[in-house]
Order: C-alpha cells, then structure tokens, then sequence
C-alpha cells in the first residue's frame, strides 16, 4: 500500500525543495545582518566541485566530501566577506553577484580539475551509497516492501528532511538570542550598532561565513544527488533562484525563505501542464507578489497573528525574544 | 592587428556605454537596479529586425519604432513593477530589484514566444558600408555607435549636472519627499526618466543589432549583466562613470583575447569591478556620501 | 580625570573642523560642551568614540590613548553615547533596544546561544531583567514592547539615553538631548540626568538649551569655530563677554526670564 | 487664506489627527503648540500635502486644495520647512539653495539667491560643501532658507530652532518676522512655545490629535493654565 | 544497471492488434535552447502522427521540459518514468541532461533515446540508453578529413564555445583529431553563451593567416562567426561540428556562410521520396526547413515505433530488448543500425554550403 504511494518522482521533487531551501536560508542569514550576497550560487558551486572532487578522486565517504564541501566554501565566504565589508547594499549585491560569476568562469576553465564545461559525471550518488552500505548489512528494501529506487529515493528525502529540520533549528535558536540580536542592530543600523559596542565586523564575516556554509552544504547535497554536475549548475540563474526563493517567501523571518522555496520548487512541477509559459508566469507571479506584498508573504506580523491565535488568552513568555524568529 | 583590436575594443566598449547609461540613469533617479534593462535592450534589437526584414521599411523607422516600443515598456515598466512599491511602507530596499528581475524573466520568456528562440540576421544595407584603411576595414557602424555614445554621454552629463531637470532628477533621486516638497512633480520625473533609460535601451539594442548581425533572446542578460558590472565600476549614477566604465571593459576584454585567454572574458568584468570597489568602494567617478 | 582631550585637531578635506582643543573632565562631574552650529560639538564626540580619526592629538580615557581604537571596543571600554539625529533600532521594540545595549557586557556565542546551555540562559535572564530595569529608569517601562519607530521624539531620546546605560559605561555623552523637547519634558530630562550622576557615571553633555547647561553642569566648555574660546563654571561661562559675543547673545533678560 | 476644516489623518490604521481645523489669515503668524507626539508634525504634513487626510476638506486662497502633492501645492504657494530638515545630502549647498527655487520661472532669483547668502553667511561660506556634511544647526538654516527661496505665500516652519545656538534662534525669530513683514503668512510649529507666541498673532494648541485650545496669542501666553498644561511648568 | 521491477505502462496491446504505448519526451522548451527543443518536438509529432495513421502501433507522447537544466530533465524523467508510466523515453536536449537522466532511466528499466546528444559515453550509461544522433568522434573526423584533403590546409585555427558541454566535447574532438592529422594548431580561441561580438577573436585569428577554421559553435552562434569573420575579410572554409548544422545558418549569415563544411547524417536535399516526403510535409506544417534535430528526432520515433512492433507489447524490457536489435533501419537519415553498445552505426554525409545552399562536399 504505502510502497504504492513512495513515487520516486514525488520524492524527487520534494529533495529538491529541501536543497532550495537550505539555499533560501543560506541567503536569509546573511541578509539578517543586513547584506545581500548573489554569491551563494557560487559557494554551492564550490561545496559541489569540492566535495564531488574528494569523493572521486581520494575515495573520501560521502559524509566527509560534504563535510569539506561546506567548509571550504565557508573558508572562501570569509575570504570574500572580509575584503566587501566595506561595501554596502547593491554595491555588495552586485560584487557578490560578480563573485559568483568569477567562480564559474573558473570552473569553466581549470579543465584539469573541473573538466570545464564538461562537467564531473559519476559522482557517488549518496542514495544508491545508502542502499548499498545497508545491502552489506544484510539489508534490503525489499523487506519494507519497497523497491530500490523507492528506497534510495526515500533515503536521500529523509536525510534532507533531517538536516532541513536542524538547520531550521538551529538558526531560530540563533536568532533568538544575542547573536541573532546583533544581527538585527546590524541590519538597521550599523554605525548604531558599532556604537552600542557591537564587533560589525566579526558579526557580518561570521553571517557571510554561515551563509556560505550552509550553500556549500546544500552544494555538497546536491552534487551527490544528481551524480553529475557543471558549471552551468551555479551560474546566475541560479544565484537569482535562490534570491527569489527569500524575497518571495519572506526576507524578515526564516519561515519566508522555507515558504518560498517550497512553492516555487513546487509552482513549476505544479505548472508542467503549460510549461512552455510556466517561466512567464513565474516572472508574473514575482511582479505581482512585490506589487502587493512586497515584504514577502511571510512576515513577522503574520506569524505574530497566528501566535496569537494559536495562544489565544494564553501566557506568553519571553515575549521580547519572540518578535520575529 | 593592434589597430583593428583597439577598433573592436571601442565599438565594443560602446556599447557597453550606452548600456550602462541606460542603467545609470534609473539608478540615478531611483536608486533601483534596473535588471530589466537587458530585456528591454533586446526587445528594441527585435523590433529593429522586425521593421526592417519583415516589413522592409527603412533603416530610419526601425530606429523610431524601436524607440516607441521600448519607451512604452519603459512606461509599463515603472507602471506595473516600480509605482506600486514606491510609497508601501515596509518595503525591503531590494523589493524593486526582484521586480525587476520578474520583469525580465518575463520578457526574456516572451521574446522566445514572440519572436522564436534562434539568431536573427539584422540585414541593413547601412550596416554593410564600410571603409577600407590599408588592410583595415571600419565600418560605419563603428563610427556611428562610438559617436552616439559620445553625444548621449555628453548631453546626459548636461542634462544632470546643470539644467534644472536634471538637479531636479538627482533631487528625486536623494528623497522622494523632499523632492516633491521642493515642488518637483517627482511622478512625472521617475516615469520620464525610466522611459528615457528605456528607449536609450532601445537605440543600444538596434546599433548591436547592426554592428554584429545577430539579435537573440539571450542577448539582453548578458549584455546586462556587463552593463552591471559598468556602472559599479565607474560609479552608480555618475555619467562619466558609465562612459569610462564601458570603455575600459570593451578594451580589456579585447585585450584578453588578444594576449591572454579568451576563456576568462566573461570574468574581466567581474573581478574588475572586484579590484576597483576593494580600492575605491565609490567606483571610479562616484561620490562618497557618508551618512 | 576620566577623560583628557589633548591639542586635538580635525580637519575634513580643507576645512578644519577642531582645531588643538584641550579640556578634561573629571570623575563624577557633567560636563558641558557647548558654541555656535557648527563650532565641532559633534565631531567631538564622534572623536571620542572613534567614528573619526583626529587629525593629530591625543584623547585619553583613564589614562589610556584611545585613538585608533575601534568604536566597539571603546565602548567596551566604558564610554557610550547618544546620537544628534537619534538613532534607534527603529523595527526593534523598546526593550529589544536595550538589550541591544548590554551586548558587550554578555559573551553568549554561537554555540552557547543555540544549544542554550544554563550560563547562556542565566545570562539572557539578566540581560532581560537589566533591560526591564533600565526601561524603568528612564520612565519607559509601559513601552518596553512598543516598537521603538512608533514611539514620540521625546520618548525615542530616553530610550536612547536607556540604550547607551545599558553598556554599563563609565562616561555617557549625550548629543543635544532636550531637543523638540518642550520644558516640561526638559525638566523631566534634567532628573534623569541628575540620577544618572548620581550612580557615579560622568556626564559629557552637548546642549543647546541654555538654562538647562547652566542648571545641570558642574564645568563647561565653549567651542567657535572648532576652537575652545572658554573654560570653567556656569557662572564664569555666561559672564564671559566672548562666549555672549559668539553664542549667548544679549539678550540675557528674555533668555531667563 | 488657509482654512482647514475637520481632518483625519491615519499613519496606516493608526488616527493620528482627530476632525482638527484651524484657520490662518493673509499675513499673520499662527502657533501651533502641543507636546511631543501631539499630532503637530502630522498637520503640516496634511496641509503641505505629503499626508492625505482621510476625511475633512482644506481650503487655500478660497480654492480646495484637499489631496493635492506638494509640488502641485509648493506652485499654488505653500512651502514647508519639514522636522528634521531633510537636506540633500548629496547635492552641495547651493544647489540645495537652487533647488528652493526650482518652480520659479522670474529672473530674480540670482537676487533672492545673493539675499539668503547675506542672511546666512555661513551657507555664502560653504556654498560648494554637500549638505550631507554641514553641521545640525547649519542644516536647519540651509533648510529654512531653501524654503524661503521658493517665495511661498504660506510658509510651514515645524520646528525651526530646533537645534541652533541660542543666538540663532533670536535671529530665526527675526528672520520669521522679517518674512512676515515682507507679506508672507507663516504657519508654525514650536517647542519653544514663549518666543513663537511673542511674535505671532494666534495660535492652536493640539492634544493627542485634537485641538483643545485657540487663541490670540497674547491671550494664550496669558493663559497660566494652558501655559502650565501643555508648555511646561514655569510660568513667567 | 536495469532493475526493471517496473513493469509496463498502462497501455497494452488492444484487441484490434494495435499496440498501445506512452511515450515521454524531455526536451529543451522553454529558455536559451528553446529553438532545438521547438524542432525537436516539430519531428516528433510529425512521425507521431504518420506512424499512428499506419496503424501498427499508436503512440501518445507525453512531453515535459528540462528548460536546459539537469535538475529539470531528472524531474521531469522522474514524473514521466514514474507518474506517467511510460514505455520509453525520448530525449533529454542535451549531453549534460543526458548524463543524468541517462542512469536513473536506466536503473528504473526504462529505453531511452538521445536524438541529439552527442558527447561521447552516452550509450555507455547503461544496456537502457541509446542513441541515433551521430556522436562527434563519427562526424567531426569525417568532414576534417575531406576538408583537409580537398584544401590541402596545414595550419589551422580553432574557436570554440568553452562554457558548453556540446560545443567544448565537439572541440575535444576536434583537436584530437587535429593533432592525430599532424595540423599546425595556430592558435585557440574560446567564446562565451550569450556573446554576440567575436571580432577580437577573429582579428586574432585572421592575423594568423590559416588555411582553414574549426569551428565547434552551435548554428545560432555559428553563423554569426561566419558572419563577422567574412566581414572582417576571412575567407577560408570553416569545418564545423554537429551544432553547426542547420538550414537556419544560411538563413542568418547569408553569403557568408559560404564555405561552411560539416558532417550530417542528414541532408534534406537527397534525392530520396522518403527524405523529400519528410521535407515537405515538415515546411507544410511548420512552415521552415526542417533540421537535424528534427530529423533525427523523426527517424528516432520511427526507430521506436518499430521496436514497439517488434516486442508486440509496451513492455519496456521487451522494448529495449527489441530496440538493441534495430539492424538496417531505413529512415530518413539512411541505414541505421545500433552497436552492442546503443550508439549508432551509420555513414554521415559531409556537405558544404556554396551559394547559400547545402550540397554534397566531395
Ligand atoms: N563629514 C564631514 N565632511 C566635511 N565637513 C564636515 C563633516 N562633518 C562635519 N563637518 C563640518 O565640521 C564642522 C563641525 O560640525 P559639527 O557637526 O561638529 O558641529 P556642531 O558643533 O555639532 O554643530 P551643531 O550644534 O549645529 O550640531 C561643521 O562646519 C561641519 O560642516
Ligand atoms: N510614520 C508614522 N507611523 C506611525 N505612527 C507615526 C508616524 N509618524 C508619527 N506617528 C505617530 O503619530 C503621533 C503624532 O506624531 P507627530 O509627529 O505629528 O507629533 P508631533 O506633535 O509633531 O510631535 P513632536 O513634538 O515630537 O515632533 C505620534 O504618536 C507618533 O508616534
Ligand atoms: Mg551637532
Ligand atoms: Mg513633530
């Protein structure tokens, strides 16, 4: 019954939701100090080749090629945080955006290592690992009455889940607390902030740092499970996906990244039945969306309203720490 | 080989200027990146090709049509996506720039129903003439699209620095408020303004047409993209800015070519911009306002 | 001496902003800095807390050269301010402000923050309470969770004042805050000023409304033109026929009358 | 001349103004007084035309001006010195001085130009500075001086010595005066509420929205208890 | 790989004999690569709507669109293998789609087959995964040979697009062959997506004087190559790889394209009724010439279809079984067989363009 209903398709699409919307958070942390970085793109880029490269060449596990994945591009989001600290609004906007645009170049052109435009093809697909690990336990899907591609399907959808829920986590709790308020000063006011003793400077690296970690981990994710992947992958297209995912869901609350990913992963599988106008439409949508709503659909005041309705009469404690999460 | 490089690199750069011109100029006014700029460029490269290989009309009405029809997207543009975000309250600074990047993707998509995916030839009789240097050939579209650049340069650095329209425009630009106070009609400057840009998109679209005998759907984000990386780099709402900008770039990534690898064109512009805003965060000509 | 400005100069591009200003203050007093628009009241303090660096001379705070330092550490150091054009947390409600403010008297990182360990929770305890308490101080404390925007002007200057005492300073400079203040509210601002002395910290206070310099500062100093023209007590600095030439005017009967 | 009969005005969902009308003759100086937040910001906003009242009717020169922009108001002849300056940072001095007279098509402008920089002579000084960094006092005066140089016939001053030196504001009230003299009306809004009532000729006091009291302005000075509830303590 | 749990689609053999199958198609619609798609999808429905009039099998195509992106293709791919059921797979557009559809198809039991990747190890992916579009390794040593035999050229100059799978695999092979024919490389330049100036590349090359010009661009850039470079007062032959061919690069460069030389498996003007039938009736419904793509994507229907005919059931092992063994198949393009491997057994023609038109280069 329930192995009728595990379509790999279904969990295809919801995998890469979950990866949009590690990406839309890696892009909502940063801008919760007030900088808008397009070069995430760039850093999944770096997560993926990283980790695609130590898989295949040095035999690395899965987990260790993601693990270095997501550090090394945390590594480069510092390396390119510190010198753009002086840069503000769409002046970093754009650098970032030129930043991403640099590291494709250079994948396209260090074919020694890259393979260019290429591409790297066979990379350990982290589903198919998964099963074959477990089959050497003994184990097969067969005695969940599933059928292997269900079950590397599933796996992969599981473990993202997971990761999404700590990352989500995570991030609230850090949010909510002295950093996270930090992180606020900044955005509204840095000179402000500075004032009020604040170390901008440690503060905007660490968000740049975080942000590019976690969209090397997305990057590493992905890398392992499409098998293959190339430039062309991390190119600006990508870099305004991920963009929109945070403006259309919400910039001010880690709810609107996750909303918007999820419905504009989820808009176009939706849509497939006119797909020739579906990216019209998506253009449509953006336009309409700003025109009315343009804080994103998710914003403080919304989740305060469903707070309240869900707490009705309730006691609410800790109210300060609660105002956006 | 030098001479003809340096040719290619100003033609080149020029266009690139006139790009940037047409982003500078919203960016001046609004303060809002203009991601559609691209689009709207290549719309008036299609229109060009339209009027002249399917209606067979002349050089001169292709030029005025596409001219019209980029200055009522300008229109729809600042209508539909940038008005109702002005006066919200709440607004996030990039919300006009997502617009913006909806309004391209939407005209990018457009074109491809529109005027079909592939290349179309931009068959002008003007654009074949040319002249014949020694071993050089120049074409006069060269000429012409180095000599437009120069006369917008000029009267839009005029225009914003010593008319009263264009202290008026850079007043819009610093506070809205402030501006209509002032008694500047700040509805009618931003929608003037972004009608300029757009038919000065327009005019770019048509002269790249000509010069390279190619208009496609792609051609607008690329382009964009550079006209971008431009204005960053001489300096977001300066003229002259834009102008050095394109120029520098057109040469470099000429110059790459010829002495480096062609294969790290693209980047030029980029890890230009990288290295000047690390120097002079302002870019080349911008001014430093601190706040 | 808590604070020594020593032959401090401050030039912006051709023109000099200060020129060898020297003065101290000492520990427990309010200090008044006062002169003309323009005489380099604010440059002073953006001085004093690193937002500029001088062009030549020498600041010291408890006798340590402090130039160069960068702003946050200065005031870790135990120096804070208040802002001409106030500049609040303007999304954050009043308490978030100030809770703001105790950042560099707390160390919860990443770490701690996220996995909540006891110390942490301790601390955004006590974070939470000095806020509450504060608030309270200044005579906020029905708007603690008033969104800091939404509050009138006279209200945003306390919360600032509320903001900067939250870094537990040693020294508070207060950039013109009687302001669009009318006199009821500036006669409310001098208690406050007065109580805040009165918990031992030093006042350095940039002020425009004459009978509340005179009534609250123990010395005073007068700028013209980015020079110190004048020195010394209330008394001294409204008899001092340059500072009336310069600043007071004469018209001393309608000014207190 | 200006006649502004029951307006609301709302910031969002938000009633900031309560049915508030008041009158001002051709020529006179008229106070608005109140305490912080009283709503005084918000009238002139509404009768300059950056705020649409919801409900009421405004009249200038016999002519209802309800809902129209500021430019289109600044040309019918009211001129708004707004809180908090709003300079243009970027623009240098004299182009903000410039700018002031923006829709004026006479050609006495160089004069009124030369005029202003007498008054001021600090702006004749820092002529080619950016406004951004003039000095807070020195803002207000670039502020108040731009607004003259469009020769409204209704001047809206909020808060003009907010800021300044005390012998500047003795001269602003001069300066106001001086304005008034040469046939302008002069709308205006101040904490500093003794010396605005000495010079003019009536006044409004707003509380939270509403207007509680009006007045000749001697009557209003005289009044100990409105001087007591809504200007401070002392009384003189 | 070819786990194949999976049984056939929903569509069986009906009583009046007819088989009955679901066929999916993951083509490049919407975005950069639209034009290839559009072609695409043009060749299909016309062999759709030929082979169902037969009446041997009928066949229901189900397209989905990758828009370029392999994330999309895998998705897509994905629902149809899936949701869809179908019996096989046509498409995706591209290489780089191809490579990662190509696995998961193959791993689900699913026949698939590129009609227009074209970079090499495609067919090797798995037993599942074919092809009928030539792969460059085939096409691109045919033309150089000829070419450099009829202009006896020594000194060659090579541009290419870098940032493009296709164009960058058809450069690989390009140079290989190049240095295995002892050419003087003089000099290699790259372009980018999207790029619409290629003077400085050209004034570089011309500066070199070579004796002929490999060029691996797809048709839309090509032709402007051409364009520019013949503008510019180059006139030497260009050699050009599998994206280089098309009608369409007549119909942008005009004189300029003179000179162009490539491999094809299809030529529109051989004098075969099949061949000219396809022709007609392609510019009769879709009012343009069609090319390559569309051709291929015709034959590979046809090549399906058969296979369908042959297995007697929608059945996909069966189907793949019956596809591996497609031996001299007469299409449009001419004898079509596989290899043991999937990838295609076949001559392609090499042309040139003289005075704007295609003709057999000999
Ligand atoms: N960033 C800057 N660039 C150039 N000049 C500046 C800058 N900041 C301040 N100034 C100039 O320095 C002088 C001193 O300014 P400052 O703000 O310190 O005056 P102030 O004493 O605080 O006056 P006020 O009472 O009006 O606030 C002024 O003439 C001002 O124009
Ligand atoms: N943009 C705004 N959004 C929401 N509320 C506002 C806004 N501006 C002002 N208010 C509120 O409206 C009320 C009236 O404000 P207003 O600025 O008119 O007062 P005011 O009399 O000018 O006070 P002040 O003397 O402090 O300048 C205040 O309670 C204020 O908090
Ligand atoms: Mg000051
Ligand atoms: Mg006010």
């Amino acid at each position: 019954m329930i192995a009728e209903l595990i379509n790999p398709y279904y969990l295809q699409v919801a995998s890469f939701m979950l990866i949009n919307i590690i990406l839309g958070i890696s892009v909502y942390i940063t801008l919760s100090t007030g900088q808008l970085s397009l070069a995430n793109a760039g850093f999944m880029g770096i997560g993926a080749y990283t980790s695609a490269l130590l898989t295949i060449h040095f035999e690395l596990p899965i987990v260790v090629g993601i693990i270095a994945g997501a550090l090394v591009a945390a590594i480069c989001g510092i390396l390119i945080g510190i010198p753009t600290l002086r840069l503000q609004g769409v002046y970093l906007a754009i650098v970032t955006l030129g930043f991403g645009e640099v590291i494709r170049v250079v994948f396209v052109n260090w074919e020694t290592l890259t393979n260019g435009s290429v591409g790297i093809s066979g990379i350990p697909h982290i589903g198919r690992e998964i099963l074959s690990t477990l089959q050497g336990f003994g184990f097969n899907p067969s005695m969940l009455g599933l059928q292997n591609n269900q079950f590397i399907f599933l796996s992969i959808f599981t473990l993202l889940l997971l990761v999404t829920i700590f990352i989500i986590w995570f991030f609230r709790r850090q949010h909510s607390s002295r950093v996270g308020r930090a992180f606020a000063a900044i955005k509204l006011d840095e000179k402000a902030a500075e004032s009020m003793g604040i170390n901008i400077t440690y503060y905007k690296v660490l968000a740049f740092a975080q942000g590019a970690l976690v969209a090397g981990f997305a990057g590493a994710m992905y890398a392992h499970i499409l098998a293959y992947i190339s430039p062309a992958d991390f190119a600006y297209h990508r870099a305004v996906e991920i963009l929109i995912f945070v403006v259309f869901g919400g910039s001010e609350v880690i709810w609107g990244p996750v909303f918007g990913a999820f419905f504009l992963t989820l808009m176009p599988e939706v849509l497939r039945f006119i797909s020739e106008y579906r990216y019209m439409i998506y253009g449509l949508i953006i336009i309409i969306m700003m025109a009315v709503r343009p804080q994103g659909l998710i914003d403080v005041n919304m989740l305060n309203w469903f707070k309240r309705k869900r707490v009705k009469g309730g006691h609410k404690h800790g109210a300060g720490n609660q105002k956006g999460m | 080989m030098l001479i003809e490089q340096l040719i290619n690199g100003i033609t080149l750069g020029s266009i690139y200027a006139i790009v940037a011109l047409g982003f500078t100029l919203v960016f001046g006014v609004l303060g809002i990146i203009n991601m559609a700029h691209g689009e709207i460029f290549m719309f008036g490269a299609f229109i060009g090709v339209m009027i002249t290989s399917s209606l067979k009309a002349p050089l001169w009405v292709a030029f005025a049509g596409a001219i019209v029809i980029t200055a009522i997207m300008g229109y729809m543009l600042e209508r539909f996506a940038l008005r109702p975000l002005r006066h919200k309250q709440g607004v996030s600074h990039l919300a006009p720039l997502i617009s913006t990047i909806g309004v391209s993707i939407l005209l990018e998509n457009l074109s491809h129903h529109l005027f079909g995916a592939g290349n179309h030839p931009f068959r002008a009789s003007f654009a074949e003439i040319n002249f014949q240097i020694g071993s050089i050939t120049v074409y006069l579209v060269q000429i012409v699209i180095f000599v437009i650049s120069i006369i917008l340069m000029l009267t839009l650095s005029f225009w914003l620095g010593k008319t009263k329209a264009g202290k008026a425009l850079r007043a819009t630009a610093e506070n809205l408020e402030t501006a209509s106070l002032l008694g500047v009609d700040t509805k009618r400057t931003i929608t003037m303004t972004v009608i300029i840009a757009s038919a000065m998109g327009g005019i770019a679209g048509i002269l790249v047409g000509m010069a390279f005998n190619s208009v496609t759907p792609q051609m607008g984000l690329s382009m964009g993209l550079k006209g971008l990386a431009i204005i960053i780099l001489g300096g977001m709402g300066s003229v002259r800015g834009a102008m050095a900008g394109g120029l520098i770039l057109g040469l470099a990534e000429t110059f790459i070519v010829v002495y480096g690898d062609s294969g790290y064109r693209d980047a030029i512009a980029f890890l230009a911009i990288i290295i000047i805003l690390l120097i002079r965060p302002q870019g080349l000509f911008g001014q430093k306002i601190s706040t | 001496m808590v604070l020594e400005i020593k032959k401090v100069c401050k030039n912006f591009g051709g023109l000099s902003a200060l020129t060898d200003v020297t003065f101290s203050i000492n520990q427990g007093e309010i200090f008044g800095l006062i002169g003309p628009n323009g005489a380099g009241k604010t440059t002073m303090f953006n001085l004093i807390t690193s937002m500029f660096i001088p062009t030549s001379g020498e600041i010291l705070f408890n006798n340590e050269n402090i130039n160069g330092l960068k702003s946050h550490v200065i005031t870790e150091k135990g120096i804070c301010r208040t802002f001409q054009n106030i500049r609040l947390f303007p999304q954050m409600t009043a308490a978030e402000n100030v809770m703001v403010g105790e950042h560099c008297r707390s160390n919860a990182g990443v770490l701690r923050s996220v996995f909540r360990t006891k110390s942490q929770r301790q601390e955004e305890t006590k974070i939470r309470e000095t806020a509450e308490e504060l608030l309270e101080f200044v005579g906020l404390s029905d708007y603690s969770e008033v969104v800091s925007e939404n509050l009138a002007y006279g209200q945003q200057r306390r919360l600032e004042i509320a903001r900067a005492l939250a870094s537990r300073p040693e020294l508070l400079l207060l950039d013109e805050p009687a302001a669009g203040m009318n006199e009821t509210e500036t006669s409310d601002l001098f208690d406050l000023i007065k109580k805040i002395q009165s918990k031992d910290i030093t006042v350095l206070l940039i002020e425009h409304d004459m009978p509340l310099v005179m009534k609250l500062c123990d010395r005073i100093a007068v700028l013209n033109f980015g020079k110190k023209i004048a020195e010394g007590t209330p008394e001294e600095i409204q008899n001092h026929p340059d500072v009336i030439e310069a600043y007071l005017g004469k018209e001393e009967d309608e000014l207190y009358a | 001349m200006l006649k502004v009969s029951g307006i609301d005005a709302y910031y969002g969902k938000i009633q900031v103004l309560k049915n508030v009308s008041l009158q001002v003759e051709e020529g006179s100086i008229v106070t608005i007084l109140g305490a912080n937040g009283a709503g005084k910001t918000t009238t002139m906003k509404s009768v300059s035309g950056l705020l649409k009242p919801q409900k009421g009717k405004i009249e200038f020169l016999g002519e209802d001006v309800t809902g129209l922009r500021p430019d289109q108001l600044l040309r019918k002849g009211i001129a708004l010195v707004p809180e908090g300056r709003q300079i243009l940072a970027g623009m240098t001095v004299l182009e903000n001085l410039e700018m002031g007279a923006y829709h004026r098509k006479d050609n006495e402008v160089e004069k009124d130009l030369n005029k202003m920089m007498e008054r001021f002579p600090i702006l004749k000084e820092r002529e080619k500075q950016l406004g951004g960094t003039l000095s807070g006092g020195q803002q207000q005066m670039l502020a108040i001086a731009r607004a003259i140089m469009s020769k409204p016939k209704l001047l809206l001053l909020d808060e003009p010595s907010m800021g300044l030196a005390p012998l500047i504001v003795s001269d602003i009230f001069k300066i106001i005066k001086e304005i008034n003299g040469s046939g302008t009306t002069v709308l205006l809004v101040e904490q500093n509420a003794r010396q605005a009532l000495r010079i003019s000729d009536s006044g409004f006091v707003l509380e939270t929205g509403k207007i509680v009291a009006e007045g000749k302005a001697n009557e209003l000075l005289n009044d100990s208890r409105i001087m007591e509830a809504y200007l401070g303590k002392k009384s003189s | 790989g070819g786990n194949s749990e999976q049984a056939g689609g929903d569509s069986e053999g009906a009583s009046d004999g007819k088989v009955k199958a679901d066929v999916g198609v993951v083509s490049f619609i919407t975005g950069s690569g639209a034009a290839y798609g559009e072609a695409i999808k043009g060749g299909l429905e016309l062999a759709k709507e030929e082979i169902n009039e037969k009446g041997d099998v009928e066949l229901n195509l189900i397209f989905e669109d990758s828009a370029g992106k392999q994330d999309q293709a895998l998705t897509a791919a994905q629902k149809l293998i899936n949701s869809d059921n179908v019996t096989a797979i046509i498409g995706p557009t591209l290489s780089t789609e191809m490579n990662v559809v190509g696995p998961e198809a193959d791993l689900s039991g699913v026949p698939i087959i590129g009609t227009s990747t074209t970079a090499e190890g495609i067919p090797q992916i798995g037993d599942y995964v074919f092809r009928n579009s030539i792969p460059e390794a085939l096409a691109i040593p045919a033309s150089m040979e000829k070419a450099i035999e009829k202009y006896d050229a020594k000194k060659v100059a090579l541009i290419y697009g870098n940032d493009d799978v296709f164009t960058k695999s058809g450069f690989d092979t390009m140079k290989a062959t190049a240095e295995k024919m002892g050419l003087e490389i003089l000099t290699t330049e790259t372009f980018q997506k999207g790029q619409s100036d290629y003077n400085a590349q050209l004034t570089k090359i011309k500066s070199y004087k070579p004796d002929l010009i490999l060029a691996s661009a797809l048709y839309n850039e090509g032709a402007v190559i051409m364009d520019q470079a013949r503008k510019m007062g180059i006139d030497v032959p260009f050699v050009g790889g599998n994206g280089f061919n098309s009608p369409e690069v007549i119909k942008i460069a005009g004189d300029s394209s003179d000179g162009l030389i490539v491999a094809t498996p299809w030529y529109g003007e051989k004098e075969d009724p099949k061949v000219q039938g396809f022709v007609k009736k392609f510019k009769e419904k879709y009012g343009n010439d069609p090319d390559q793509f569309a051709a291929q994507a015709y034959d590979a229907l046809y090549i399906l279809a058969d296979a369908i005919k042959n297995a007697g059931e929608a059945d996909r092992d069966k189907v793949r079984d019956a596809l591996a063994e497609t031996k001299d198949f007469e299409g449009i393009l001419g004898n079509f067989s596989f290899d043991e491997e999937g990838d295609v057994i076949m001559d392609p023609t090499v042309l040139v363009i003289e005075d704007g038109e295609f003709v057999v280069f000999e």
